[in-house]
């Protein structure tokens, strides 16, 4: 993997990897204990210029491109908690980015600037409560109104949804279906008729905000769309298919940090009479681990790869999110059992890591969405 | 349409392309039509390496002064994946065990005499080739290899038997590992090019004791093979005395390599035969295609596929690009896609229903060819002492 | 020592026990010499059915009227297990297709006329058996059977054809399952028992189509087979027409707890077999029975065939202790059973190395003849369908 | 399963059931939130008889017997919370069964009766933090003096530690080693030198009160010895394999509970326009859970039979925790899947069902534990 990154991305990342050892991971524990990480986090994030990566310089940003965030998610997955990772990749990594290239001029240079400073943050808002991994069927509705549209409905799931400064949310024009006919409009958070009904507890992902936003007869301004008419949901498909490949990415990440754990630990822990790591059992599923890691790498690099050309990349970055997520939940089930009744206190991160993967098989389109994906490309 | 790489520009030239199209020509015209013959015989002719030297397909990888064409690795890939086309796991196992596992390490580091000798007419076919290393009593541990070579002036004298041996019954050479000092375990193989017809009528003291039959790879020959005071030459001892383990170790990544890479195109054909058939065959009013399990897992199975591609390809580049060979990646790649290829042909016969069970079918002989790969050529068991040794540190 | 119910009482009698003691000892030193032969010629000889037929052991769980024993289903059990023993999948198949699955619903539902035409010699083995059900185009979906008999006076004639017949070669009357009404999918099925040889050179139209040639079950001949205007009396109707689906609902059930338990045996052979081996098989200086991860892996293989054992006795039981067949639970007990067996033995030749993929191991053997279980006789997936049925309501 | 039990003892399952769902159920969520369930909930448990059933009569037991302890513990899964499972059946199962069986008749008299009133807790201390699965290498020491045994040591993960009123200690005479030489001493909680130093934070299990236990030169009472001197180690291994017969039972009845929610869930959900249930995937993975649940059910059966029957039952016993622990884990997990985006939400309890039972595999010897212990009876 390692002729995967350039000079300056690895560069970014030695940066950023001391950044979040020093920074972040300290804290760690008391934001997962409480569940709340100061907002302020942003601004430290933005301080070391990792929100501006996927950024054009005129806003602000570094335009260090995709490999370069990869590169930072790879520092950022030390601080041991997902919940860190997804509201500075949720920010950052795709909802800033979707505004630098789909919002009209006066919105970008209203919303980027203080978004690479840390000092808005940002949502997308997708998934409803009867339409998760089956977008064709939301019902958040818009219709026109002079200069303005009127948004009602209700989104679910939204991680930063609870201290969000603006969302984005894919609503569907009256008298439209499937995937047809949706928008694609930046609701800030002032707008009246906008409110977070409630913050949604979650297994794991705990400081990153996950709320339900409610729209009632909201009135945004017609600027405020991103892209054209109608082409809401065509106009992210880009942007899912990068969140597939973070996230791919980002599971193998976390895998490999637990493997790292565990052989320390069972380097260091005995059984028996010698240390866990020299019964054979323990260094065979370390081997399949560890070929299991090696092996996703190589898929994700083409993915990206081809992702990066604008080559034929779906069927590679689907097999990526399902192979990689799945591979990543079990080699962190098996470092958990190799942890013995230590890996089920708290007292290790290896717990967080486990369950906090749990959501990346079902969120950004669950394993059986990535099936369906790669079936129908079987039936071109 | 199951996406592919195979023609991809960052892995594939013109030149291979053009070697992969001729290649796939001639296994479509001339060895597909006699694949079935050939497995009842439980041998493909031996006329096969000939036509396939004389045509060049054999020396893609091996020095122009040695006969080949001088390219890189990527042309053996080639050879792997297209004689995996026939459809006949023993013609790529038979053909490959010659051309790469047998010859390369003569042409590595044998001396100019033995390359006149041996390389050259094997690239064309006229010798064939085999390496032979197991014994009844050491098979993926070579410490307990019990052959021995004694020296004996300008000869070795050569006591004890091989088996498993890919093309033991019709070699010319067998590139073969024996002890040369039984008290020094890993430190006392040595490995020589062992003639199987210095004598008329053969090398005086070497039999073939069996002709092994096997579950799979039926077009292909197996050989238990003894060999009782054989005296050869001097000139056939490969390299230097005792130095074998580390030649093993140096040399015979390639052959683990060209097995993922052979595995993976197995995987590829049972996948690609098994869609074809789900999109023919009717039950409970439908194609097999449109229900939703053997769709999921239809891609769950690409999903692997494309994953060990990928792993393989690129540690191909890896090989070709690094002074001493990846062995944790190289390991990595066989391990993965020996048991991907296994687990996918098996899933595909399933899907086959009562006719994957038939004799006749395409995956029949595909998973019991397939089964195989995880056991020869480094079993998985030994690719995770090998990898959990080199990760955990 | 691998822990065994076998002999359990709350299982088995001593009459029981004394049955599974002679069968033993008859297989042990009447077929066990023979099935490598037997394996080649690719069938057992008929006289087989004879000699177990004129010993008791095809009548065990029959009434004494039919010429059986009056027994239990245990007795059926015993007859599955003992003849697994013999290592032969084939054999196992091929008398349990005569005496259990051919047999069964002519004993429950065929008139008496049949029971003395048919069942008494067949229990003798005079006459050989055979169930009928799978055609090319339609396997675990009966549904869409297509053979048809159309009734003509005192006659039925048949047409069409069945495949995966096995037994199909030779059997004298095939209890098969034709469409008497077209229209009409699962309400428009009957059973006959057809008889091939009513005419003097075989019943007239009817034709052993081709002897298909499978992975495995070596010693058990599988017919594809053709009817062309068959024209047959009226008796070998079994039961009433249009009521075969409810038949196959009622009676077949018997035939996959058969399954089942065939299934476990394999399973427990693989594993005997197995330890054996790897207290006997030493590499890098220790015995495979000393490596943690075939220790390992042999344990969860145990559990999994202690699990797969008990629930298929207490099905057993349950079967026994119902009017109505408990579906669920035999549905449960087949598709674990012949997942689980088909998963040790896969394992288990995976331990044996190189060895396990020679023809003439056992386990290599048992590997093909046991990957058929999860195909035949209600395939996993069918068996899911059914459960989730049952369970989802 | 059904033909398993007595009608008495199905009886007591319908009495505990109503009693759970009326009034412990509903207060789950609360405990769990706190990780604070009330002490006084073994009195409610008491009231109901349930701390009386492997309890003679003469102590103020029931002594119904260990199925209708398994029947009892079928109806307290339905908590839906494994720590209030691991409470009562610490106590209830193992701790005060173990007193009345091995204890000295004054011992039995002082500590059952208020065991069985709810009055004391139990607990039960063999893992040290250097001795898990492993206890022929544990090092808590004793040794004699006078009237008393003098204890020294640390145990940890002691299910209801924090709050127990006496403790089981398994601990090593001076200079015995391995399996030989142990003694089973009662400590109360009262002794000097005895301390709780810590509660341990767990990943589930919560209101089981996890705690370390520190053993500073206690004075036990040499009456105070449950069964003989030396042998501590033999007497309990009944009662550790009936603790591998209840975990496997409990197992199947937690995969149990999560698949009946979940077939309840997907009937309810749409998605794509269908209730989730008519996907045959879904249909199939829930055949698939039924099956392992329905054979793991046929060897916990034959097990707990030959337990009982003092029959050659360790291979079962071994069997039926390997198998039954490492299936329902694999069952829950398929079961959070089919639950989507709302099985990773702490709205419902399918997460807790998923998180507390990763324990199984660990606790009560690990999966890794009882493979060995298969692979010597091979070795017989």
């Amino acid at each position: 993997m390692e002729d995967f990154y350039s000079a300056e991305e690895k560069l970014l990342r030695e940066q950023a990897t001391k950044f979040i050892l020093e920074k972040v991971r300290p804290r760690v524990e008391e934001w997962e204990k409480t569940g709340e990480m100061p907002k302020s986090i942003f601004k430290e994030f933005a301080a070391q210029g990792f929100l501006g990566i996927l950024v054009p310089e005129e806003y602000g940003g570094s335009n260090a491109g995709p490999k370069a965030f990869l590169a930072f998610s790879d520092a950022f997955e030390l601080s041991t908690s997902a919940g860190v990772g997804a509201a500075i990749a949720m920010h950052a990594g795709i909802v800033t980015r979707l505004v630098a290239e789909l919002a009209s001029d006066p919105i970008k240079k209203k919303i980027i600037p203080p978004s690479v400073k840390g000092d808005i943050v940002g949502a997308l808002g997708l998934t409803e409560p009867n339409a998760g991994s089956d977008l064709a069927s939301l019902t958040t509705n818009v219709r026109r109104e002079g200069d303005y549209y009127v948004l009602n409905g209700t989104k679910t799931f939204i991680t930063n949804g609870c201290w969000c400064d603006y969302v984005l949310v894919l609503c569907r024009q009256e008298g439209t279906k499937g995937y047809e006919g949706m928008n694609l409009l930046l609701v800030e958070r002032n707008s009246p008729g906008f409110s977070v009904s409630r913050r949604i507890e979650t297994l794991g992902w705990r400081p990153s905000q996950t709320g339900e936003l409610v729209f009632e007869n909201v009135r945004v301004p017609a600027g405020n769309i991103l892209g054209k008419e109608g082409k809401g949901f065509q106009q992210i498909m880009r942007a899912l298919e990068w969140e597939r490949l973070m996230m791919a990415h980002q599971s193998l990440r976390k895998a490999e940090i637990a493997l790292d754990m565990t052989m320390k630990f069972v380097a260091e822990r005995e059984q028996f009479g010698k240390p866990i790591a020299a019964f054979q059992n323990t260094r065979h599923v370390i081997a399949e681990c560890a070929t299991r890691i090696e092996v996703g790498r190589a898929l994700v690099k083409e993915a990206v790869k081809r992702h990066l050309a604008h080559e034929e990349s779906e069927a590679f970055a689907a097999s990526a999110k399902l192979l990689c997520c799945e591979d990543a939940q079990w080699i962190l089930d098996r470092c958990l059992q190799l942890h013995g009744g230590y890996g089920y206190t708290m007292e290790f991160p290896i717990q967080r890591l486990w369950r906090d993967h749990r959501l990346f098989t079902i969120g950004g389109g669950t394993s059986e969405v990535q099936r369906e994906i790669l079936a129908r490309i079987l039936d071109r | 349409m199951i996406p592919s790489l195979t023609d991809d520009p960052q892995y594939f030239s013109e030149e291979h392309r053009e070697f992969r199209r001729q290649l796939r020509k001639y296994v479509e015209n001339e060895i597909v039509p006699h694949v079935d013959e050939w497995e009842k015989a439980g041998m493909f002719p031996s006329d096969l390496f000939k036509e396939l030297g004389k045509r060049g397909f054999l020396g893609g990888r091996y020095p122009v002064e040695h006969g080949g064409s001088g390219g890189d690795y990527f042309f053996l890939c080639i050879l792997a994946e297209e004689l995996g086309r026939c459809r006949s796991g023993g013609v790529s196992m038979g053909v490959l065990a010659h051309t790469e596992f047998g010859l390369n390490i003569i042409s590595k580091i044998g001396s100019p005499e033995l390359i006149e000798e041996i390389v050259k007419p094997a690239l064309l076919g006229e010798k064939i080739c085999a390496i032979c290393v197991s014994e009844p009593d050491a098979g993926s541990d070579v410490a307990g290899i019990k052959t021995t070579a004694k020296r004996d002036g300008d000869y070795y004298v050569i006591n004890g038997s091989k088996t498993f041996i890919t093309n033991g019954t019709r070699a010319d050479y067998l590139t073969m590992a024996v002890k040369t000092d039984l008290a020094k375990g890993h430190h006392g193989i040595s490995f020589f090019a062992f003639p199987t017809k210095l004598d008329p009528g053969g090398t005086k003291g070497f039999h073939v004791s069996k002709s092994l039959k096997k579950i799979g790879m039926h077009s292909s020959d197996t050989g238990l093979l003894s060999f009782d005071n054989c005296r050869i030459p001097r000139k056939y001892l490969l390299g230097e005395e005792n130095k074998g383990f580390y030649y093993i170790m140096k040399n015979f990544q390639g052959e683990r390599l060209a097995a993922a890479v052979m595995s993976n195109m197995r995987g590829r054909i049972g996948l690609e035969d098994t869609w074809k058939y789900m999109g023919e065959r009717q039950i409970f009013g439908k194609f097999q295609k449109q229900f939703q399990v053997l769709r999921h897992l239809m891609a769950d199975m690409v999903a692997r596929q494309l994953a060990s591609e990928c792993m393989s390809y690129q540690t191909v580049k890896l090989y070709m690009n690094t002074s001493e060979p990846p062995t944790k990646e190289i390991s990595m790649a066989k391990m993965y896609a020996t048991e991907t290829c296994q687990w996918i042909n098996d899933r595909c016969l399933q899907i086959h229903g009562g006719m994957g069970y038939i004799d006749e079918t395409y995956i029949s002989r595909s998973w019991r060819d397939s089964r195989l790969s995880t056991i020869g050529g480094g079993a998985t068991e030994v690719m995770k002492e090998v990898i959990s040794k080199l990760v955990m540190k």
